[in-house]
């Protein structure tokens, strides 16, 4: 098991060096020059070079990169150009935010989405099915930004009942978990039920049937467990995508998160912010799926080591 | 050659001259990195105009074998001729074009057949592959030829596999390896998902087809009736290994290695008469094929095993015209 | 080792319970006219249609035929776990004198597993891969006994010593994919014996396992048999299985009887064309090698049965009579009954072939 | 190119008895003879849901590509006497603050969502569906190679990378379709991989091998048309996507560029009236829900029909 | 500023009555600690609260930092200069010197004492390069900011201490608005010693961004809040208030919820126009609307450098194009005011009786047809995709534009690509906004169409002889002087030349809350103001 985690860790790795660099190239190439875009337009021209050269701006761009790695290692991922902060405090201060609205938003998918998912692959094809899984359809489908706007309108602003935005204690993170948990849900509830199914087909089922199992103890006890690994996995791989998830949802709800961080960098051309707080959704995301995948070997007796 | 025994003074169609095959097992949390000792150090002639049939238990690298015979995989060590050229030395395209020669037919008639594919299709692939004809006409003429000759109505030309049953498509099967007039057709099982009434049509038409065609088969399968009908010779292996190689109705009437007599022993007849109360079974399972015994493979099963046979591996001798791998055996 | 005398032992025993044949208080199954049907949207597959089964205590009653002729459609029947489209339609089956047709899902559930159980033909699949191979057996006792966690692994353990599963303890924790698939088949086998049923189901319980392994399984089975007061079911499609375990047989063909007959009876004294045609198929050791005997074409398909007898298309003997209606199952004595209308004459009498 | 070898055959070589069975037996109705098209009929014809979408999508798609016949506005033309109308005769949809029609602007915002869904997703796939082929047949480096960029690129998450994708690129359709695209590739190619991966051990494509077939042939003509099944169902769950994901990155403005106008584009402007003139943002999400909506249930049923050929 | 003839008769009162109960009955829900807080927005987020850096984000600047003298608002639109840091200041008969006699009894945030020390490391922090201040237009004209600037020196040889709290300011050449200019926002008088020591967290980091304002900086909750509070040692009259609170909020109707639901204190129209004439055309808000015009210019402009807007007759037609009426009715609820000249009424200069551009679309069309372009041309509007509130305004002009014949694209630029463009002098047309940093006709005119400046915004103005004469008349000390040759460019630039196209300007609304009582906007119509006077006050 050790093994196989140090070697998964290890394939992260160049993963992660390849998200970077790319990101590091895509918004590299992005014309508009860093120092313009700091000063707009109050720089003397004569100055522009100066701040280029003390900048490092002039030198191979993968000069640039490898800087920018050796640097981001140590935790250090520059300053913002438009804020001129430490992007790396930035981002601290930022990720509790998303990470609460991201586990919020989980619980919520997993509350909702798992009985759905086994309501509707017990019931198999009647109106329970239909409407469930029309539901989730629902989630999948909506714009997550239209959705959370309605849902502000009516019941933040309507009738008063939850609060418009903000992020002072749980109460302000019902809304955006719903709305981005909704989506989430939707997918679990769908692969739940698909899965469900498809382990009922099997052998052994029959077998737990023949031995006169109750339906329940059939389901919950012998389809269940095979049928949650894959969707553990989802799970796992779930919150990190809700941290991308987060971008609307946090502009929405006025959350000072990662997405937000994220989606104002990239209106101010905000070059090391952007880089920053993309690479470390990314990183979340490999480390989610990373997590995912031990998950799954730790779940699963066929993976699992003796 | 290392087998000085000849067949009716046949000619060596396919042989095989120490070839081990090996497979690794990757990336897998529990097994690390592990190899699968597949075939080992098996040296094997196959006769023009014979049937060899190889036997044994699954896993025990049957299909693998015919596999290597036929370069659909490449030999960890060891030499595969084909009419006396090593398959190694030769290039991509001659490879290619020497695939005329041998064949294959497997035992899932549901797998073998491209499910996206007509039954025209399937069977003028190696003609146009080959270019055998030049006209869609001539090619066509042939399919149909080819159809009537496995017992499919010309007319379903255009059906695709799974309008068939699986009698049916194990014939499709049979007419694409016969289309270009092969000289070797290695049956892997052919029969096994068959029901009985379907296996013996196959089987008359597979002994049919060797007569008319002077076919040479190398005729995998578990089923030692159906070995025993078919097969002019058998080879019977145990894991990865030969244990006994010899003319058909000889191994049946006495088996020399324990395993070949195991093996028939387990048998069940259907006869009720020759029904035993007490069966010599084989006991324990099969070792595994990643970590198999030392000395001869079969000991941990054999209860006639001795101190040698854990320790030193039992070469393949001729004895009273077959050849024996075990270290009890005497003329 | 070969001991014919053994054979004649068997021989005997059963030739004395085919003398029994009077004695139905002892049946431990009795099917009768048992009609399961597919209701599908195509049409309605009569899978099984109209079969009578008995099988008296302590035997082993093997059924076997083609592909699809509805041997397992017969055993789920018994059991009442017929997948969606098919249920039962008609017929009565008696377990112990206990009609099963029409008991409800609870009753039921207290049947399977205990006086009813069953095991399949892929080992591995038929075990659930999550669970240690221990905790899914002793389920089957915690399920319809009320003991103890402790003691059901008590149980468990003896079960598989009795099956033969070498290290027991060990082996009780652990998971299907660590075992070979001999052990495996002895696994469930030990499920299915674990509650001591009156009848136990083995759908074609060796035809994935490798000869040597089937052989062991067989005498396994047999040995169970002997021992306990369990009936076999045996579902097969190898007469030589048959040949070497059964007591009785019955011949099925698409969703019909077609010949039941004490095992040596069977073999000796075959009447159904379809019967012949099964054992000629098979390559004899002793035949030279000439053209095998073959029935020809195929299963027909349930949703279009012919008219007449169902085997009457393949069947070398049919006279026009076939054609047009469906003969009925005839007593040819011997305990031994054909559905065939060249044994119309039999009737009653009890004539050699 | 008559080749000698080839014995040639006639009725008289045929064996006597090869137990053929009799014509009635092969019954071509009663086998299993569905293909893929019968299937999604049949499911057409049996799911409502699935039917009354694809009627909802092809009325979307028609409505899309004759938007100028269908209303007698330009989706620019400002009208400042109309601005915020309310629904009306004259403007079904009433009119927007600039006093252009609702409705007009909602016909030609359908246009850059169905080219959004169907182009780049099918571009995407027709790489993904190439790189994954080769990554599976050939395996070994080329495999690993073009799995990690997969893994790369679905590192990412997607709305994220195809912000930066086509913020690196200014904006606009184009951008989005290159964003989108780019993102979207890696799944087919993983999805296809698996598939030619267990399609490579499948007899057939061994058969094929031993009778000396070229490997190109081998590649496309035995492995993908088997894979078809999978593309269609990746192809209902991408082109969904692909909408939501050009509707989110229209709202947050890095989409579609105004004048021109796409349904996220519009609920993010008409967002503002949202309290006062709501049927302005209500609208266009409605358009996105329903248009997505529809999608995805044609694709759950799709998805049910083609279930038996996805599991080879 | 006089309202125009089309505003609501809806009366502005400057300040609801303090007596008269809650008529339209927000609810005030004030989180705890923010009983006595006034909370605002602001948006965007600030870059910076470090003055020298910013200049758009003054908001915490205002009330933090205090200048040598502030402009206090005594009526709409109306500004006096008033003492602050300088007690006094005296002026040389040439207008080239200035004397400054400090304040003695003020101290920092941090408890340092007030000198000269201070206003001296004030200036020369703002031209040393790097800094990378962005307001050195300020104290541009103090003779040996060129040196400075280049980095050769340190110290600006312009400015003298002579004692403690006496300092001398020498200038190039005379400067009418210095004075005025000293008490722009980013003028802020920094502490030596806190400035130093917080390095590159000044301005960021609330506890070192230290000024001698009535309110200390408190905190900075980044995307959330700004926070400044009142501060105990103020060497003047201690604000009322508790604190100041700007939430970060970029969504028109989230403000426009919050503000309904209690959660704010004032409601700035400026950043949720849309909600505008909700309020306005709302009965139940009458008695919370204050407004005041902003001393402002909504303009379009276009790059002389780009044909055919080289051509007098061209950029005639396009000024007419303009229904300056129907764009501020459509884009600001109808509060505002049409303009045909550069200075906005409430700035020094302005020019009641300037001529009206017609709107004639017909005219326009001739014009163009006159030029050469009877079928119109094709041009391009840049559009800075990050002020969703100016989108609308681009597509109505376009559609104006395209109504005499012209074929309009839009183009839309993330911000900073539009600077950075706008600063190449190379962007096509745009449409944008300026207002009063200090009352004087000078921060209007030489910032448009100074010779350098002019290229910087992309107006590429032509005409050297104007500009020149633009440059000089800084250097008019006598105000009636000053007053009439500014008034006279206007008409040559706008009127003559039709170098750009003033469209209007604006009544600044704000929505205030019942609970808070004395608000009045700023001087300028900004939205960051020097709220620190007598009345402003919250009554829970
Ligand atoms: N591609 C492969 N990768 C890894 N191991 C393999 C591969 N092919 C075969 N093996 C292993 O090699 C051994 C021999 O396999 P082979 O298929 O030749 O056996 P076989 O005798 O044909 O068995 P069966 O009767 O089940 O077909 C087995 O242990 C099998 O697991
Ligand atoms: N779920 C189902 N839907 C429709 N028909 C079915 C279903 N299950 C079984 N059948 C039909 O019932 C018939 C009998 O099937 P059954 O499984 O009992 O055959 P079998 O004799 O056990 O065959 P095998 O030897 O292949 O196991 C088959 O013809 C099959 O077509
Ligand atoms: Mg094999
Ligand atoms: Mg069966």
């Amino acid at each position: 098991m050790a093994r196989y985690i140090i070697k998964r860790i290890l394939v992260a790795f160049p993963v992660l060096i390849a998200v970077s660099l790319i990101l590091f190239v895509l918004l590299n190439v992005v014309p508009g020059d860093p120092v313009t875009v700091m000063m707009r337009e109050h720089i003397k021209p004569e100055l522009i070079e100066v701040f280029r050269e003390r900048m490092g701006l002039n030198d191979p761009i993968l000069v640039q990169f490898g800087r920018y790695m050796v640097n981001a290692l140590r935790g250090d991922f520059g300053m913002s150009y438009k804020l001129q902060r430490d992007v790396s405090a930035m981002i601290r201060e930022a990720f509790p935010h998303t990470i609460k609205l991201a586990i919020y938003a989980a619980l919520v998918a997993w509350i909702i989405g798992i009985p759905a998912g086994i309501l509707s692959a017990v019931k198999q094809n009647t109106l329970v099915d239909r409407a469930f899984m029309s539901f989730s359809l629902m989630g999948v489908s909506l714009p997550v930004f239209w959705a959370g706007l309605l849902m502000q309108y009516l019941f933040a602003f309507k009738l008063g009942w939850l609060p418009v935005t903000g992020y002072y204690s749980p109460r302000y993170y019902i809304l955006p978990a719903i709305v981005l948990g909704w989506q989430s849900a939707g997918t679990i509830a769908r692969l739940t039920r698909s899965n469900l199914l498809e382990v009922m087909k099997n052998d052994y089922i029959r077998t737990a049937r023949a031995k006169g199992l109750g339906e329940t103890v059939v389901v919950v006890g012998h389809a269940l467990k095979n049928a949650m690994l894959p969707v553990v996995t989802m799970m796992a791989m779930q919150v990190a995508g809700l941290l991308g998830g987060a971008v609307m949802t946090e502009s929405i709800f006025g959350i000072p998160g990662l997405g937000r961080i994220t989606v104002d960098a990239m209106g101010t051309r905000d070059m090391p912010l952007l880089q920053g707080s993309v690479l470390f959704i990314t990183a979340i995301i490999i480390i989610g799926n990373m997590v995912a995948d031990l998950l799954y070997a730790f779940l699963d007796p066929r993976i699992r080591v003796e | 050659m290392n087998n000085t025994l000849n067949h009716d003074g046949a000619k060596v169609l396919a042989a095989a001259e120490n070839v081990v095959k090996e497979f690794k097992l990757s990336g897998n949390i529990r097994r690390g990195q592990m190899v699968v000792h597949a075939v080992t150090d098996v040296s094997l002639n196959i006769y023009e105009g014979e049937t060899l049939a190889m036997v044994g238990e699954s896993g025990c690298g049957k299909s693998t074998m015919g596999r290597l015979i036929l370069r659909l995989l490449e030999p960890t060590a060891g030499t595969v001729r084909f009419e006396g050229r090593d398959l190694a030395e030769l290039g991509e395209e001659e490879l290619r074009h020497l695939r005329k020669k041998m064949q294959i037919i497997f035992q899932d008639p549901y797998a073998s057949l491209n499910p996206r594919m007509t039954v025209a299709q399937i069977i003028a692939e190696p003609l146009n592959t080959h270019q055998i004809y030049g006209s869609q006409k001539e090619t066509e003429a042939r399919v149909k030829e080819l159809m009537k000759k496995v017992g499919i109505r010309p007319e379903f030309t255009n059906r695709y596999p799974h309008q068939f049953s699986g009698g049916q498509r194990q014939r499709i099967g049979i007419a694409r390896a016969l289309a270009l007039n092969p000289k070797l057709i290695v049956c892997d099982e052919p029969v096994s998902a068959l029901d009985v009434s379907i296996q013996a049509q196959i089987l008359n038409l597979l002994h049919d087809l060797q007569k008319e065609m002077g076919l040479t088969y190398l005729f995998i399968s578990h089923d030692l009736s159906v070995v025993r009908y078919i097969s002019d010779r058998i080879c019977v292996m145990f894991l990865g290994k030969i244990c006994e190689v010899g003319p058909t109705e000889e191994i049946f009437r006495a088996p020399k290695h324990p395993y070949t007599r195991f093996l028939l022993e387990a048998v069940p007849k259907p006869n009720p008469h020759l029904r035993k109360e007490q069966k010599a079974f084989l006991t324990g399972e099969m070792p595994s094929p990643v970590k198999p015994p030392a000395g001869c493979r079969f000991h941990t099963r054999c209860p006639l095993a001795v101190q040698r046979c854990s320790q030193e591996v039992p070469v393949l001798r001729n004895i009273e015209g077959r050849q024996v791998a075990c270290h009890l055996v005497t003329a | 080792m070969m001991t014919n005398l053994a054979a004649g032992r068997a021989a005997d025993r059963i030739m004395d319970m085919a003398a029994d044949t009077a004695a139905e208080a002892q049946e431990m199954l009795a099917i009768t006219d048992l009609k399961t049907h597919f209701f599908t949207q195509k049409g309605v597959v009569p899978a099984v249609d109209g079969v009578s089964i008995r099988i008296p205590e302590k035997q082993v009653m093997g059924i076997v035929g083609e592909s699809g002729c509805g041997k397992s459609v017969t055993a789920m029947s018994i059991l009442q776990l017929v997948s969606r489209p098919g249920r039962i339609v008609g017929g009565s089956i008696m377990l112990d004198g206990e009609e099963l047709v029409g008991k409800s899902v609870k009753e039921m559930r207290n049947i399977r597993g205990n006086k009813v159980s069953v095991i399949f033909q892929e080992p591995m699949t038929s075990l659930n891969p999550v669970y240690t191979v221990g905790r899914q057996v002793s389920e089957a006792i915690t399920v319809h006994r009320q003991v103890g966690k402790q003691e059901a692994r008590q149980q468990v353990v003896e079960m598989f010593k009795a099956v033969g599963i070498p290290e027991a303890e060990r082996r009780f924790n652990s998971f299907p994919h660590q075992l070979s698939g001999g052990l495996r088949q002895r696994v469930m086998i030990a499920m299915a014996m674990v509650c001591q049923p009156k009848l136990m189901i083995a759908d074609e319980p060796t035809t994935a396992l490798d000869v040597t392994i089937e052989a062991q399984i067989l005498h396994l089975m047999r040995r169970l048999e002997e021992k306990s007061n369990t009936s076999i079911m045996l579902i097969t499609h190898n007469m030589g299985v048959v040949a070497e375990i059964c007591d009785f047989v019955y011949v099925m063909y698409a969703g019909k009887v077609m010949e039941q007959a004490p095992v040596f009876e069977l073999f000796d004294h075959t009447k159904h064309p379809y019967t012949k045609g099964l054992l000629n198929s098979i390559p004899k050791p002793t035949e030279e090698k000439q053209r095998l005997y073959n029935i020809k074409g195929m299963v027909p398909n349930l949703l279009r049965l012919p008219k007449g007898c169902r085997f009457s298309p393949r069947c070398e003997y049919a006279m026009p009579e076939c054609r047009e209606r469906e003969p009925e199952l005839y007593d040819c004595g011997k305990n031994h009954k054909v559905r065939c209308f060249l044994y119309q004459k039999d009737q009653g009498g009890g004539a050699d072939e | 190119m008559q080749n000698s070898d080839i014995l040639i055959l006639n009725d008289q070589n045929l064996p006597p008895d090869l137990g053929l069975p009799p014509a009635e037996d092969i019954d071509a109705e009663l086998l299993d003879n569905e293909t893929m098209g019968d299937r999604i009929k049949t499911m057409l014809r049996k799911n409502k849901l699935a039917a009354a979408s694809f009627v909802v999508i092809v009325l979307m798609c028609l409505a899309a590509a004759f938007a100028p016949f269908l209303t007698p506005y330009e989706p620019n033309k400002t009208s400042l006497k109309d601005r915020l109308a309310p629904p009306s005769r004259e403007h079904i949809l009433g009119c927007d603050e600039l006093g252009r029609d609702h409705f007009t602007r909602l016909l030609y915002g359908t246009r850059v969502s169905v080219m959004i869904g169907l182009f780049p997703t099918s571009v995407a796939m027709i790489i993904g569906t190439v790189l994954g082929l080769f990554a599976g047949f050939y395996g070994g480096k080329i495999d690993f190679v073009i799995m990690r960029l997969a893994d790369v690129v679905l590192a990412f998450p997607s709305l994220l990378l195809a912000m930066v994708v086509s913020y690196t690129l200014k904006g606009g359709i184009i951008s989005i379709f290159l964003a989108l695209a780019a993102v979207k590739w890696a799944r087919t190619a993983r999805v296809i991989r698996a598939q030619t991966l267990s399609m490579k051990e499948k007899e057939f494509v061994e058969a094929a091998r031993s009778l000396g077939v070229k490997k190109s042939t081998i590649m496309f003509r035995h492995i993908l048309p088997n894979c078809l099944p999978n593309l269609i169902v990746l192809l209902t769950l991408n082109i969904p996507e692909s909408i939501l994901d050009e509707a989110s990155l229209s709202f947050l403005g890095i989409g579609a560029q105004p004048p021109s106008t796409s349904w996220g584009l519009m609920v993010f402007r008409c967002k503002p009236f949202l309290f006062e003139y709501p049927w302005l943002a209500i609208a266009p999400g409605v358009a996105i829900l329903v248009f997505v909506l529809a999608f995805n249930f044609l694709g759950d049923g799709v998805r049910d029909a083609l279930d038996p050929y996805l599991k080879d | 500023g006089s309202p125009a003839a089309s505003t609501p008769p809806a009366t502005t009162p400057t300040a609801p009555a303090a007596t008269e109960p809650a008529a339209s009955g927000i609810p005030a829900k004030v989180a705890p600690g923010y009983e006595n807080i006034m909370r605002m927005v602001t948006n965007p987020q600030p870059d910076t609260c470090d003055p020298q850096q910013t200049t758009e984000f003054f908001c915490v600047n205002f009330m933090i930092f205090n200048r040598l003298a502030e402009a206090v608002t005594t009526g709409p639109g109306k500004t006096e200069l008033i003492p602050s840091l300088a007690e006094k200041w005296e002026i040389s008969e040439d207008a080239l010197e200035y004397t400054f006699y400090l304040r003695k009894d003020v101290k920092f945030h941090n408890g340092n004492d007030f000198t000269a020390e201070d206003v001296k490391y004030t200036f020369e922090r703002m031209l040393w390069p790097e800094t990378g201040a962005k307001n050195q237009d300020f104290v541009d004209p103090i003779v040996g900011s060129d040196e400075v600037m280049a980095g050769t020196t340190k110290e600006l040889s312009g400015v003298t201490i002579v004692d403690d709290y006496t300092i001398k300011v020498k200038l190039k050449v005379p400067f009418g608005p210095f004075i005025a200019s000293m008490a722009a926002p980013a003028m802020g008088i920094l502490d030596k010693e806190a400035t130093e020591a917080a390095g590159k967290d000044f301005g960021l980091a609330a506890d070192k961004t230290i000024g001698t304002g009535p309110y200390y900086f408190d905190k900075w909750v980044l995307n959330d809040e700004l926070l400044v509070k009142r501060f105990d040692g103020y060497w003047d009259k201690q604000p009322e208030l508790e604190g100041i609170s700007w939430k970060i909020i970029s969504d028109a109707e989230t403000m426009r919820m919050m503000f309904e639901a209690g959660e704010l204190d004032v409601f700035d129209t400026e950043f949720a126009l849309s909600q505008l004439e909700y309020f306005t055309n709302s009965p139940k808000y009458a008695n919370n609307i204050i407004s005041g015009d902003r001393v402002g210019i909504l303009y379009l402009t276009f790059n002389q450098q780009i044909k055919p807007f080289d051509d007098v007759r061209v950029r005639k037609a396009l000024q007419m194009a303009m229904d300056r009426q129907g764009l501020v009715d459509a884009l600001n609820g109808g509060r505002g005011t049409p303009r045909y000249g550069i200075f906005p009424a409430g700035v020094m200069g302005y020019n009641p009786n300037l001529p009206e551009i017609p709107y004639d679309p017909e005219q326009a069309k001739a014009l163009l047809a006159e030029a050469g372009y009877p079928d119109g041309f094709e041009m391009t509007i840049a559009h800075d995709s990050s002020s969703t509130s100016a989108l609308p305004r681009v597509e109505l002009l376009a559609s104006l534009l395209e109504d005499i014949g012209l074929k309009v694209t839009i183009d839309s630029m993330d911000s900073a690509t539009w600077f950075a463009t706008r600063a190449e002098g190379k962007l096509p047309a745009y449409t944008s906004t300026w207002s009063a940093d200090y009352n004087d006709p000078d921060n209007f005119i030489y910032t448009f169409f100074a010779p350098g400046n002019t290229v910087k915004r992309s107006f590429n103005f032509n005409n050297p002889a104007l500009s020149q004469r633009i440059v000089d008349a800084r250097a008019i000390v006598d105000p009636v002087a000053r007053e009439k040759e500014y008034q006279a460019l206007e008409i040559a630039v706008i009127q003559e030349e039709a170098a750009w196209i003033p469209l209007y300007s604006v009544q600044h609304v704000f929505l205030v809350n019942d609970r808070l009582k004395g608000f009045k906007p700023s001087w300028n119509g900004w939205s960051d103001g020097w709220y620190y006077y007598d009345g402003l006050r919250i009554e829970n």
